[in-house]
C-alpha cells in the first residue's frame, strides 16, 4: 500500500497547550506505514505548507494526514496543497485534534492519548483512500431565480446583463417584493418606490429576463448544470396579453377583500392590482373570493372589460424549464399575529406591525402618507414603538435578532416626528444594533431628536383602557416600572422565512436551519451557496437583512452563477457511490432509498443491476447501508475506510 | 513424547532486505533481495513465498540466478494485497522469504541442447532464471533463442537485458514483439505465437520453454506442436492459487499433483495427463 | 504415531472409576473428552470433575481439529524497531479419550499429508505429544459406513489404548508402549482382563460390523482412478444443481485438511494464522488476477469427490474417507458420498 | 395425512408436472426426490419427462425449494416449483426483491399438514430409526413400524415450529393448489394446540446471562455459512462476508466475529425472513438461529406492522420511513 | 471508558466543532468518526465496535426533518430502533448504543450528549462485550 506522512500542527498554543505534540509525533512514527512524522507551529501557514511539500518530495509520500483543526476549517487548504504536491487531494485527510480534542479536554494526558488515537484512525483511513477524480457534465447556461424581491431582481439583472437568460419566478402577481410596500428607507430616507421602480421597469423590459409572476415552483429534478424545473403558472383569469391595466374592472367589482399589500389597512377587490405601480401592470382575480368563480354569478368585470381580457376558464399551467443554476431569493414574512398576543396585536386595531406602519406612512398608502391610527383615523399624539417584538425570544422559537428592526424603528420614529412634530414617540429596546455604514449615525440622530424617547427595557403587556393603549414596561436602566398611555403601538415584529419555503427547500433538496431560513453551505466561506450544488441563495430567505445587503447578496449569487457558467461543463464531487457490478444482486433496494433518485438500472451480463448516476448522487451513503452485500459503496467513505478507522479507534 | 523443536518450522520466513528496486513497467517492479543471515541456493524454475508481515504471503518465481550469493531477484506484478504492498516498499525495507520451493527446469536433461525461450509479459520472470543459468554455463548449451512479447513497448520487462545485454552475446538471438506498437516502436508487431511461427525454429535438439498469460500459452503450445516440438521438450510453468507452498494447504492441486511440489514446471506431456483445471 | 508394540495386553477398568482416572490424568496432561452440549457431542478440554460422555456414536466435529485446529496462530510478529518473529507451537502432553476407530484412522491418513516431503511441525508436534484412547463402536449410527472402507468399528490398533464397552466396565486393550506406560502409572485403576472378558468383547463387537444402512463396495471406488473418464461425468452437473457450497461436508470431514493462511495486523503488531478452508468455496482457488480454475459448484464438488477418491489415492495410497458419515448426515441437501459412488459405478 | 394421501398427491403432482414440461410451460421443475435414507428427501431439478418417476411428495419434504430460485435472476428460463405454504412467503420475497419474475415462475402449492424434522424424530427414537420399515399416521400420533414392534410418537413433537402455526391455506400467489380431500384440515389444526416456542426464557435473563447464552452458542459456529447459503432470502450474489474477505470479520471463527456475523445475518434477513426455519435446520452445531429471526420479525411487526412474505406490494420497512415513526432518541 | 461516535458531517460533526470553538468541556472517552450522513452507518459497524468491547457507540445525526440529504436520518432511526432491540435480545445492554439528534448549531447539546452517554454507561451494571471471548473449538 502506501507511504504516509503525518504532520501535527501546534496551532500556536491552541493545540500544543493541551496536547503533547512530541508524543503524538513519536507515536505516529511507530506505524510501519508512516514514513515521516513531524510537527509545525502553524501548518496552514505558508512555511507550514512548504514543510509538507518538502516532506512529500523528500520521502516520496503517497498520502498524508494533517493533525490539526477541523476539516471544515482547512481540509480544502491541505487537499489543494496535495494537488500541488502531485498527490491526489483525496489522499489527504485531517485528524481533528483541536475542535474535538485540545479545545474540549483539559487533562493533558487524556488529550494526548486521544490525539494519538485520532491520528492512528486517520492514518488507517488514508491507507485505504483511493485517488478520486471529479466527473464532468454538460451545462445549461440559464438560471432560474425564485422570488422577485430586490435580491432576486438584482441577481436577475446582473446575470441577464452578462448575457445569460434568466427565468424569474415570483409567487405574487407583481415583482419587487416587500420593498414595494415600504415608505422611505433608512439610512438615507429616500423613497422606496423611487429607487425600486427603475429596477422593476428594467427587469420588465430586459430581453433576457423571462418574468413569471404569479407562479410557483412545482418540482425540480436533476443536478447542477442540468436542472429541470416544473413551474406552475397560476391562473389569473385575466388574459394578460390583452389587459391594459385600465382598472375599470377593479372599480366595479362588488367583492371587497383583505388586501395583503396594504396589510389589511385598506380593502382590496376580488379583481385587483396590488398597487398602482405594479409590474407587470396587470390585474388578476382572486380565486378564493371571486363571486363568479365560486357561485357562477356576477361576472361584472368580464362585462365591463373593454379588452375582453377576463377569462374565467383559465387554468393553472405547468411549464417545464431547463436551467443550469437556481437562485433562491424568497425573502421574508413577518411573524404571525398570534405569536404577539401579549402586545394586543390582532386584538387592538391600533397595535400595528412594522409593515403596517410602513403602509400608513407611505404616501401611496391608505392614509396617503398622513400618520393616522387605523381605528379612527386620528393622528396619534403618543406613539410607542416596541423593538424585538418576537425576535430574540427563545420562547417564541425566534432566538435570533431580526437585524433591521432597530434601524427601521428609528426610521419610523423619525418619520413620525417629521410628520407629527408635536407628537411623542417612545421606543422600547433591548439594545441597539446598528452595524452598517452610516447606521450608527442614523440611530444617533433619532436618539438626539427631541420627542423620541429611547427606553431600555421590555414591554410586558399592552391593553386598552379608555380609548388609550396602556403600555406596561420596565426600564431596565433605572429599574423603574413604566406605564405609557399611547394612541398607537408599533411592533417591530420578527422576520420569519416566507411561507412555503420549507416545501421549496425540500423540492430543491437544500436544507433549512432550525428557524426555517435556508441553510448556507458554510456560514463564513460559502454564505451564498446552498448545500446542493448549483443552488444559491440571496436576500432575507437566508437570514434577516436590509436592502443593501439583500442587493449585495443578489449580486454575489449572480457572480457565483457567472463563475459556474464561465466553463462549458461542471465538475462533480467524486465522493459518490459506486456499484461493484459483480457483487450486485439487482435487488434495487438502493434505488428505493436514494433520496436523490441517483440509482439507475443497468443491464449487466443479462441481469438488471444498479448503477449510480454520479451527477445526481450527493454521497449520503444510504444506499451503501441498505445494500446487504456491500455491492454499492461510497467513495471517500468506503466500508473499508470506515472499518479501518473504527478498528484503529479500538486499538489498545 | 514431548519433543519440542526437533522439527524445523517450515512456516517461518527468513528475513531479507530489499537491496534494489527496478521499475520495469507501470505495474511491475523487480526487487533484489538479500537474506539477512544464512545461505541461499536454488535452481531455475523455483519460487519463494514472499511475506509482507501483516499483509500475507504470495508465491513469486525467482527471476534471477546468482549462485553463491545469498540474494535473488523477484519481479512482481501489482495484483492484490501483498503484491501492492510490496510495490510501495523502499530499498532497505524488510520482507520475509520462505523457500525455494517447487521443482526446477530440467537443467541436467537439457545439457547440450538448443534452448528456445518464449515469454509473454511478466512470464519472462521465471524464464529469466533459466536464461541467467544458461548464460552462466554458456558452454553447456547450444543456440539460445529468446522470443519475448508484451502488449505495448512500455509493458516489456528487463529492458536493459533484452535490448542491450542478451542480444550482444554469442549465439544468442533475441526477438521482441509487441501487440500494439507506439509511434516510436521500431521492432516487431504481432502476438508471440505469430512471431514464433514466422521464425519457424527447428525442433531439432531444441527444448522450448514458455511462460506467459494463459491465452498466450495456449496458442504458443499449439504453434509449437505445429512446429513439431515433441511434447516432452515443450516446457511451461503453471500458476495456481497457493498458500503454504509446501503441499499442505491443499489448494494448488491439479489432479493428483501439487503445483507447489510437483510444479510449477511441467512438460507438455505431463500436462496432458492432468485434468484441465488450471 | 506410535512406537509399535506387537504384544497387546488387556486390562479392565470399571466405568465408575473413569472419572477419578481422568481427574488424576488431568494433572499431567491436557485431556480432551467427549462432552454433550445442546444435543451435540464434541471433544472439549476436561476440567477436574467435569462432564464427559462415552455413550455417543460420533462427535459432531472430527478430532482432526485437535491437531489441525480450525484456527491456529503460527507466529506473531512485531514491527517495533525491526521485524521480530515469535513462533507459537503447542507442546503440552495431551490425551484424547474416546476416539472412534474411524476418526483415529483419519489421523493416520492426515499423517500422510503432514509428514509427506515437508514435515508440518504444528501438526506433528501435537500428534507426537498426544496419546489416543480409542473407543469401539457397538452401535453404529445410521449414516456410518466405515466398514465400506475396511475399518473395523470394534477394533483399532492405531490408538495407544482401545476401550470396548462391557456394560459396567471397559475392556482396555493396550497397543503401544506409551499405552503400557500410562497403565503402569495408574495401576490402581486397572485389573487384568480374563479370557472370557476378551471373548465377550469380541462377541459384543461383531454385530457392530453389520447393521450399516448405507455404504459401498470398496472395489467400486477404483473407477475413480480413471480420471479422464470420471472427470466429465454428468453426475457433477447434477450435484452442482443442489449443492449449496456451504462446506459443511468438508469442515466436518475427518480427513479434509485444506487451510488458509492469513495475516492480521494492528498498527505494528500482528500474527499469522491458519484456519480451515474448503474447496467448496469460490474463494478457495480464486486468484488475484480474477481467474478461477474452479469457478462453479460443479468443479468444486467434483474436486471434493475426486480428491478423496482419486487424487488422494494416487498420491498417498489410500482413500481420504473413513466412513464416519458426518458429511452425509449434515449435508443440508442430502448429498451422499455413498450414493455418488453408487451412481457412477452402477452404469 | 395418511400414507395413501401422499401417494395420491404424488400422482397428481406427477401428472401436473408432466403437462407443464410437455407443454413447455416450464423449462424445468424443482421437485423433491427420495433421499438416501427413508426419512430423507433431497431437492432435484428435472428437465425431462423421463425423470418423472423421481418426483415425490411425502412428510419428509422439509426443504424450502425456493432457495434454488435465488441464483436465477437474469436467466430467462421458466421454472416450475413445488411449494408448501411456508415456502411461498420466501418466493414472494424473492419476487419483491427482483430476484425472480413472477411471470417466469409456475408455483405448484401442495397440500401439507406438516413436515417431519428428522433430527427431532431421530432424537426421539435414537438410532433405531434406521431400522423402521414404515411410518403410518394415526392422528395425533405417528406409528413407526419396526421389525419387532411399533413405536408411537406424538406427531407434533417431530414437526418444525413453523408447522405448528401454519394455516395450510392456499396462497393467492400459487398457480395451483394440489390437494385431495382426505383428512379435513380443520381436524389437523385442532391437534396443534401446542404453544409456540417462546422467547421468554431469554427475557428473564440478565444481560450478562443472555450474552453468555449466545456466546456459548456462537462459539460453536464454524462459519460454514450453511445457514446463509440455504436461506432463500439471502439472495445476495456475493455475501458481504465473502466480498472483501476479511473486511468485516476475520476468516478465523472467533466468537466475537461470530457474534458480528450472526447478528448481521439476522439483521440482514429482518424484514425478509419468512421464518421457514431452514437456517436452523441445516446448522450442524444446533445454534438456535430461529430465536434471533423470530425476535426480529416480532419487533418489526410490532413497530412497523410489517410481515415478510405476505404481500407482494408491501415495501420493507427498512426501505421507507415515516416522519412520525417512533423516536426514542434525543 | 471507550466510546466510538459516528457523526454526520453536516450537523453533528459541525456541532462537535462548535462545542470545540465554544471551548465546552466534555469527557475524552469519545472517538469521532466522520460520516456524510447518519444513514451511512451500517449496523455492522456498530456490532463490530461492540464486539471488540467498546463501552458504547454513539451515533449522532441531524434532527429528523433536517437531514442534509432530506431523508437519511429517518432510515437510520428505523434501523437503529430495531438494532437496539436486537442488541438487547442478544445480551448487550441497548443503552450502549445511543442515537442523538444534534444540529450544527448545538455545540452545547453535543457536549451534553457526550456527558449523558458517559454517565449512562457509568451507571450500567453489566459489562460490555468481553474483550476476548476466545475462539470456537
Ligand atoms: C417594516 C420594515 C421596514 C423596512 N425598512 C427598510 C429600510 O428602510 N431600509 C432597508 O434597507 N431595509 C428595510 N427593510 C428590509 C427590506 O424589506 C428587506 O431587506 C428587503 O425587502 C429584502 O428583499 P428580498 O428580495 O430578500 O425579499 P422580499 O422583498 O421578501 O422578496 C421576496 C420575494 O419572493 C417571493 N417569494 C417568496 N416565496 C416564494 C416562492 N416560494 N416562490 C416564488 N416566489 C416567492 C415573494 O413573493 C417576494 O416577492 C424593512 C423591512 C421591514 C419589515
Ligand atoms: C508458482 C508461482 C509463481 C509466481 N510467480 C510470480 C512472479 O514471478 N511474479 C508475479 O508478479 N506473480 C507471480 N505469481 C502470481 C502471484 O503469486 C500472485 O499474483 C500473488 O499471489 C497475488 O497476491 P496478492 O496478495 O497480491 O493478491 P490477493 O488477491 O490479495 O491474494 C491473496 C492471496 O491469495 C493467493 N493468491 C492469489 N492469487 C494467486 C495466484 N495467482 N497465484 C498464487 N497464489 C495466489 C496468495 O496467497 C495471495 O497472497 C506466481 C504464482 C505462482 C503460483
Ligand atoms: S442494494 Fe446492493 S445488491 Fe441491491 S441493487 Fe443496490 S447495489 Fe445491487
Ligand atoms: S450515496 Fe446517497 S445520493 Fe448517492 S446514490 Fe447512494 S443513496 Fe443516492
Ligand atoms: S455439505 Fe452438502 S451442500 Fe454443503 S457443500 Fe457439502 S455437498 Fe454441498
Ligand atoms: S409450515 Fe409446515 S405445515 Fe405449513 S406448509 Fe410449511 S411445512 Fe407444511
Ligand atoms: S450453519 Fe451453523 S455453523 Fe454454519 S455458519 Fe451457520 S451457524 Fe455457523
Ligand atoms: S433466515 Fe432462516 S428462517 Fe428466515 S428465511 Fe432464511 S432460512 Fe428461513
Amino acid at each position: 500500500m502506501r507511504k504516509i506522512g503525518v504532520f501535527v500542527c501546534w496551532c500556536g498554543l491552541n493545540i500544543s497547550r493541551t496536547v503533547d505534540i512530541k508524543k503524538v509525533v513519536e507515536e505516529a512514527s511507530s506505524h510501519p506505514q508512516v514514513v515521516c512524522s513531524t510537527d509545525y507551529k502553524y501548518l496552514c501557514s505558508e512555511p507550514g505548507q512548504k514543510l509538507i511539500k518538502e516532506m512529500v518530495q523528500e520521502k516520496g509520500l503517497d498520502g498524508y494526514v494533517v493533525a490539526a483543526c477541523s476539516p471544515s476549517m482547512h481540509e480544502t487548504t491541505f487537499r489543494e496543497l496535495a494537488s500541488r504536491c502531485d498527490i491526489n487531494p483525496y489522499l489527504c485527510e485531517m485528524a481533528n485534534i483541536r475542535e474535538q480534542c485540545s479545545w474540549v479536554h483539559e487533562d493533558r494526558e487524556e488529550a494526548t492519548e486521544k490525539a494519538i488515537k485520532l491520528v492512528n484512525m486517520t492514518v488507517e483511513k488514508v491507507l485505504y483512500n483511493e485517488p478520486l477524480y471529479p466527473d464532468s457534465f454538460p451545462l445549461t447556461k440559464r438560471v432560474m431565480v425564485v422570488g422577485a424581491g430586490v435580491a432576486g431582481m438584482q441577481a436577475s439583472l446582473d446575470i441577464a446583463d452578462a448575457g445569460y437568460e434568466v427565468l424569474l419566478v415570483e409567487k405574487r402577481p407583481f415583482i419587487g417584493g416587500h420593498m414595494t410596500q415600504l415608505s422611505e428607507t433608512f439610512p438615507t430616507l429616500d423613497c422606496a418606490q423611487c429607487i425600486l421602480t427603475p429596477k422593476t421597469a428594467e427587469v420588465a423590459r430586459h430581453p433576457r429576463i423571462k418574468m413569471m409572476p404569479y407562479s410557483e415552483v412545482e418540482e425540480v429534478k436533476g443536478y447542477v448544470g442540468n436542472f429541470e424545473a416544473v413551474i406552475r403558472r397560476k391562473a389569473t383569469f385575466v388574459d394578460w396579453d390583452k389587459c391594459t391595466g385600465c382598472a375599470i374592472c377593479i372599480e366595479k367589482c362588488p367583492k371587497k377583500i383583505y388586501s395583503e399589500f396594504e396589510c389589511g389597512l385598506k380593502e382590496g377587490k376580488s379583481i385587483d392590482m396590488a398597487f398602482p405601480q405594479a409590474v407587470p401592470f396587470k390585474v388578476f382575480i382572486d380565486k378564493e373570493s371571486c363571486i363568479f368563480l365560486n357561485r357562477g354569478k356576477c361576472g361584472v368585470c368580464a362585462k365591463l372589460c373593454p379588452e375582453e381580457a377576463i377569462d374565467f376558464q383559465q387554468q393553472d399551467q405547468l411549464v417545464k424549464e431547463k436551467v443550469g443554476a437556481i437562485i433562491v431569493a424568497t425573502g421574508y414574512d413577518l411573524i404571525d399575529k398570534s405569536e404577539l398576543a401579549e402586545y394586543g396585536y390582532g386584538k387592538y386595531k391600533d397595535v400595528v406591525d412594522g409593515m403596517q406602519y410602513e403602509r400608513i406612512n407611505s404616501s401611496s398608502g391608505p392614509f396617503l402618507g398622513v400618520i393616522r391610527r387605523p381605528s379612527d383615523g386620528k393622528i396619534p399624539k403618543e406613539i410607542v414603538f416596541i423593538q424585538c417584538a418576537g425576535s430574540r425570544d427563545k420562547e417564541k422559537g425566534k432566538p435570533y435578532c431580526s437585524k433591521i428592526c432597530c434601524m427601521y424603528t428609528a426610521k419610523q420614529a423619525r418619520l413620525y416626528k417629521h410628520k407629527v412634530p408635536d407628537g411623542q414617540a417612545y421606543i422600547f429596546y433591548m439594545d441597539i444594533r446598528a452595524g452598517g455604514k452610516g447606521y450608527e449615525e442614523f440611530i444617533y440622530r433619532s436618539v438626539e431628536e427631541a420627542g423620541i424617547l429611547y427606553l431600555r427595557g421590555q414591554v410586558s403587556r399592552v391593553f386598552e383602557e379608555e380609548g388609550k393603549l396602556v403600555v406596561w414596561g420596565m426600564d431596565t436602566l433605572s429599574g423603574k416600572k413604566i406605564e405609557i398611555n399611547a394612541d398607537m403601538v408599533v411592533l417591530a415584529s420578527a422576520m420569519v422565512p416566507a411561507n412555503g419555503v420549507k416545501e421549496l427547500a425540500n423540492k430543491l433538496k437544500i436544507s433549512t436551519d432550525e428557524h426555517g431560513f435556508i441553510q448556507e453551505a458554510h456560514p463564513k466561506l460559502k454564505p451564498v451557496e446552498s448545500m446542493t450544488r448549483g443552488v444559491y441563495l440571496a436576500g432575507c430567505g437566508h437570514a434577516p437583512k436590509d436592502i443593501a445587503e439583500s442587493v449585495a447578496q443578489g449580486s454575489a449569487t449572480a457572480s457565483k452563477v457567472l463563475t459556474l457558467f464561465s466553463r462549458d461543463s461542471v465538475m462533480a464531487e467524486p465522493t459518490v457511490s459506486i456499484v461493484r457490478k459483480d457483487e450486485c444482486s439487482g435487488c434495487l433496494s438502493c434505488e428505493i432509498v436514494c433520496p436523490f433518485g441517483a440509482i439507475e438500472k443497468e443491464d449487466y451480463r443479462g441481469k438488471i443491476i444498479a448503477k449510480v448516476n454520479s451527477a445526481l448522487c450527493q454521497g449520503c451513503g444510504s444506499c451503501a447501508v441498505i445494500c446487504r452485500s456491500g455491492a454499492i459503496d461510497l467513495r471517500g467513505y468506503t466500508n473499508q475506510q470506515l472499518i479501518a478507522e473504527l478498528e484503529a479507534a479500538l486499538w489498545k | 513424547m514431548n519433543n519440542p523443536g526437533y522439527l524445523q518450522n517450515l512456516y517461518l520466513p527468513r528475513l531479507a532486505s530489499i537491496e534494489k528496486i527496478t521499475r520495469e513497467t507501470g505495474d511491475i517492479k523487480t526487487f533484489r533481495l538479500a537474506f539477512l543471515e544464512g545461505d541461499f541456493s536454488h535452481l531455475p524454475g523455483q519460487f519463494v513465498e514472499l511475506s509482507v508481515f501483516g499483509r500475507g504471503e504470495a508465491p513469486i518465481s525467482i527471476s534471477s540466478y546468482f549462485p553463491g550469493e545469498n540474494s535473488l531477484e523477484l519481479s512482481i506484478k501489482k495484483m492484490g494485497k501483498v503484491t501492492s504492498y510490496v510495490h510501495s516498499m523502499c530499498e532497505g525495507n524488510k520482507v520475509g522469504l520462505r523457500g525455494p520451493y517447487g521443482n526446477t527446469f530440467p537443467v541436467e536433461r537439457i545439457k547440450g541442447q538448443n534452448l528456445l525461450f518464449i515469454g509473454g509479459g511478466i512470464g519472462l520472470a521465471p524464464l529469466r532464471s533459466l536464461i541467467h543459468y544458461s548464460l552462466l554455463k554458456r558452454g553447456d548449451f547450444g543456440k539460445i533463442t529468446i522470443i519475448y512479447g508484451a502488449r505495448t513497448p512500455t509493458d516489456l520487462v528487463f529492458k536493459e537485458e533484452i535490448f542491450n545485454i542478451w542480444p550482444s552475446l554469442k549465439n544468442t538471438e533475441v526477438h521482441i514483439t509487441v501487440d500494439v506498437a507506439t509511434n516510436s516502436w521500431q521492432g516487431k508487431v504481432g502476438v508471440v505465437p505469430k512471431i514464433l511461427k514466422e521464425l519457424n525454429p527447428s525442433p531439432e535438439n531444441t527444448v522450448a520453454f514458455t511462460c506467459g498469460p494463459p491465452i498466450m500459452i495456449k496458442y504458443t503450445l499449439e504453434a509449437l506442436k505445429d512446429l513439431n516440438f515433441p511434447e516432452e521438450d515443450t516446457i511451461t510453468t503453471l500458476e495456481m492459487k497457493m498458500k503454504c507452498g509446501i503441499g499442505k494447504c491443499g489448494r494448488c492441486n491439479i489432479g493428483d499433483r501439487y503445483i507447489c511440489l510437483d510444479g510449477p514446471v511441467f512438460t507438455l506431456k505431463e500436462l496432458k495427463t492432468l485434468p484441465q483445471e488450471y | 504415531m506410535n512406537s509399535n508394540n506387537p504384544e497387546r495386553t488387556y486390562f479392565l477398568i470399571k466405568k465408575s472409576k473413569v472419572q477419578s482416572l481422568l481427574n488424576n490424568l488431568y494433572n499431567e496432561y491436557k485431556l480432551f473428552v467427549p462432552v454433550e452440549e445442546e444435543e451435540v457431542v464434541d471433544f472439549r478440554r476436561y476440567e477436574v470433575d467435569g462432564n464427559f460422555t462415552l455413550e455417543f456414536t460420533n462427535t459432531l466435529l472430527p478430532p482432526k481439529g485437535l491437531f489441525l485446529p480450525q484456527q491456529e496462530t503460527l507466529f506473531t510478529f512485531n514491527y517495533e524497531r525491526d521485524i521480530s518473529i515469535e513462533e507459537k507451537i503447542e507442546v503440552s502432553r495431551r490425551i484424547i479419550v474416546g476416539i472412534r476407530p474411524c476418526d483415529s484412522k483419519s489421523l493416520t491418513i492426515l499423517d500422510e499429508v503432514f509428514k509427506d516431503v515437508n514435515e508440518d511441525v504444528y501438526y506433528l508436534q501435537k500428534r507426537n505429544n498426544t496419546l489416543l484412547i480409542g473407543l469401539g463402536c457397538t452401535n453404529p449410527q445410521i449414516y456410518c459406513f466405515c466398514s465400506s472402507l475396511e475399518i473395523d468399528p470394534g477394533k483399532d490398533i492405531s490408538v495407544d489404548i482401545f476401550l470396548t464397552d462391557l456394560e459396567d466396565s471397559y475392556l482396555v486393550s493396550v497397543n503401544t508402549e506409551r499405552g503400557q506406560l500410562l497403565i503402569k502409572d495408574f495401576p490402581e485403576y486397572f485389573e487384568k482382563a480374563g479370557e472370557d472378558e476378551i471373548t465377550r468383547a469380541l462377541e459384543i463387537q461383531s454385530p457392530a460390523r453389520e447393521g450399516f444402512s448405507v455404504g459401498f463396495d470398496k472395489k467400486d471406488t477404483e473407477v475413480f482412478m480413471d480420471v479422464e473418464k470420471i472427470f466429465e461425468h454428468p453426475v457433477w452437473e447434477e450435484l452442482a444443481e443442489t449443492c449449496l457450497g456451504c462446506g459443511i461436508c468438508t469442515y466436518l470431514c475427518s480427513t479434509c485438511h485444506c487451510f488458509d493462511i492469513t495475516d492480521e495486523l494492528t498498527k505494528n503488531e500482528g500474527r499469522r494464522f491458519r484456519c480451515w478452508d474448503s474447496c467448496q468455496f469460490f474463494s478457495f482457488t480464486n486468484m488475484a488476477s480474477g481467474h478461477n480454475p474452479r469457478p462453479d459448484r460443479k468443479e468444486r464438488i467434483r474436486q471434493r469427490f475426486m480428491h478423496k477418491l482419486s487424487y488422494f489415492v494416487s498420491r498417498y495410497g489410500c482413500i481420504a474417507c473413513v466412513g464416519c458419515g458426518r458429511c452425509l448426515k449434515y449435508c443440508p441437501v442430502d448429498i451422499d458420498i455413498t450414493r455418488v459412488i453408487g451412481t457412477i459405478t452402477n452404469e | 395425512m395418511k400414507n395413501q394421501s401422499y401417494v395420491e398427491l404424488t400422482n397428481i403432482l406427477k401428472q401436473k408436472i408432466d403437462r407443464l414440461l410437455s407443454e413447455k410451460i416450464v423449462d424445468y421443475m424443482i421437485v423433491y426426490e427420495k433421499g438416501s435414507l427413508w426419512f430423507k428427501t433431497r431437492p432435484k431439478m428435472i428437465r425431462k419427462q423421463t425423470d418423472m418417476e423421481k418426483v415425490i411428495w411425502n412428510r419428509y419434504c422439509q426443504f424450502n425449494l425456493s432457495t434454488f430460485l435465488k441464483s436465477l435472476s437474469g436467466k430467462d428460463e421458466n421454472i416450475g416449483i413445488i411449494a408448501k405454504k411456508c415456502d411461498l412467503g420466501s418466493i414472494v420475497e424473492l419476487i419483491k426483491n427482483n430476484q425472480i419474475k413472477k411471470e417466469n415462475l409456475y408455483i405448484l402449492q401442495v397440500a401439507c399438514d406438516g413436515v417431519i424434522n428428522w433430527q427431532k424424530l431421530e432424537n426421539l427414537l435414537g438410532t433405531k430409526v434406521a431400522k423402521a420399515i414404515e411410518v403410518e399416521e394415526d392422528s395425533p400420533n405417528l406409528v413407526i413400524k419396526m421389525p419387532e414392534r411399533n413405536i408411537e410418537v406424538l406427531k407434533n413433537d417431530c414437526l418444525p415450529d413453523k408447522c405448528l402455526i401454519c394455516d395450510f391455506q392456499p396462497s393467492p400467489y400459487a398457480n395451483d393448489f394440489l390437494t385431495i380431500v382426505d383428512e379435513k384440515i380443520e381436524d389437523i389444526k385442532e391437534i396443534k394446540s401446542q404453544p409456540l416456542p417462546n422467547l421468554e426464557p431469554l427475557d428473564n435473563m440478565s444481560y450478562e446471562e443472555r450474552l453468555g447464552y449466545w456466546l456459548k452458542h456462537f462459539s460453536r459456529c464454524m462459519r460454514c455459512y450453511a445457514c446463509r447459503n440455504v436461506c432463500p432470502v439471502c439472495y445476495c450474489s456475493t455475501c458481504m462476508f465473502d466480498g472483501q474477505e476479511g473486511l468485516w470479520i476475520s476468516k478465523e471463527s472467533k466468537t466475537s466475529d461470530n457474534y458480528v456475523y450472526h447478528l448481521t445475518r439476522a439483521f440482514h434477513v429482518a424484514t425478509l425472513c419468512v421464518e421457514c426455519g431452514e437456517c436452523q435446520r441445516v446448522c450442524p452445531v444446533n445454534i438456535p438461529l430461529m430465536k434471533l429471526n423470530s425476535k426480529l420479525a416480532k419487533e418489526i411487526s410490532d413497530t412497523f406492522g410489517y410481515q415478510a412474505g405476505l404481500l407482494i406490494d408491501d415495501l420493507s420497512p427498512f426501505k421507507t420511513y415515516c416522519q412520525e415513526d417512533p423516536d426514542e432518541f434525543k | 471508558m471507550e466510546i466510538v461516535a459516528f457523526c454526520c458531517q453536516w450537523c453533528s460533526y459541525a456541532g462537535a466543532d462548535l462545542a470545540g470553538t465554544s471551548r465546552l468541556k466534555y469527557p475524552a472517552d469519545i472517538r469521532i468518526i466522520k460520516i456524510p450522513c447518519s444513514s451511512r452507518i451500517n449496523p455492522t459497524f456498530i456490532l463490530k465496535a461492540l464486539s471488540k468491547g467498546v463501552d458504547g457507540v454513539m451515533v449522532a445525526g441531524c434532527h429528523p426533518g433536517d437531514c442534509h440529504y432530506a431523508t437519511g436520518n429517518y432510515f437510520t432511526r428505523r434501523r437503529l430502533t430495531i438494532l437496539k432491540r436486537l442488541l438487547e435480545f442478544s445480551g448487550i445492554n441497548p443503552e450502549r448504543l445511543q442515537l442523538y439528534w444534534i444540529s450544527a448549531a448545538e455545540g452545547g447539546k453535543f457536549a451534553e450528549s457526550v456527558r449523558d452517554m458517559v454517565s449512562r454507561l457509568e451507571r450500567l451494571q453489566d459489562k460490555p462485550f468481553p474483550r476476548n471471548p476466545g475462539i470456537s473449538l
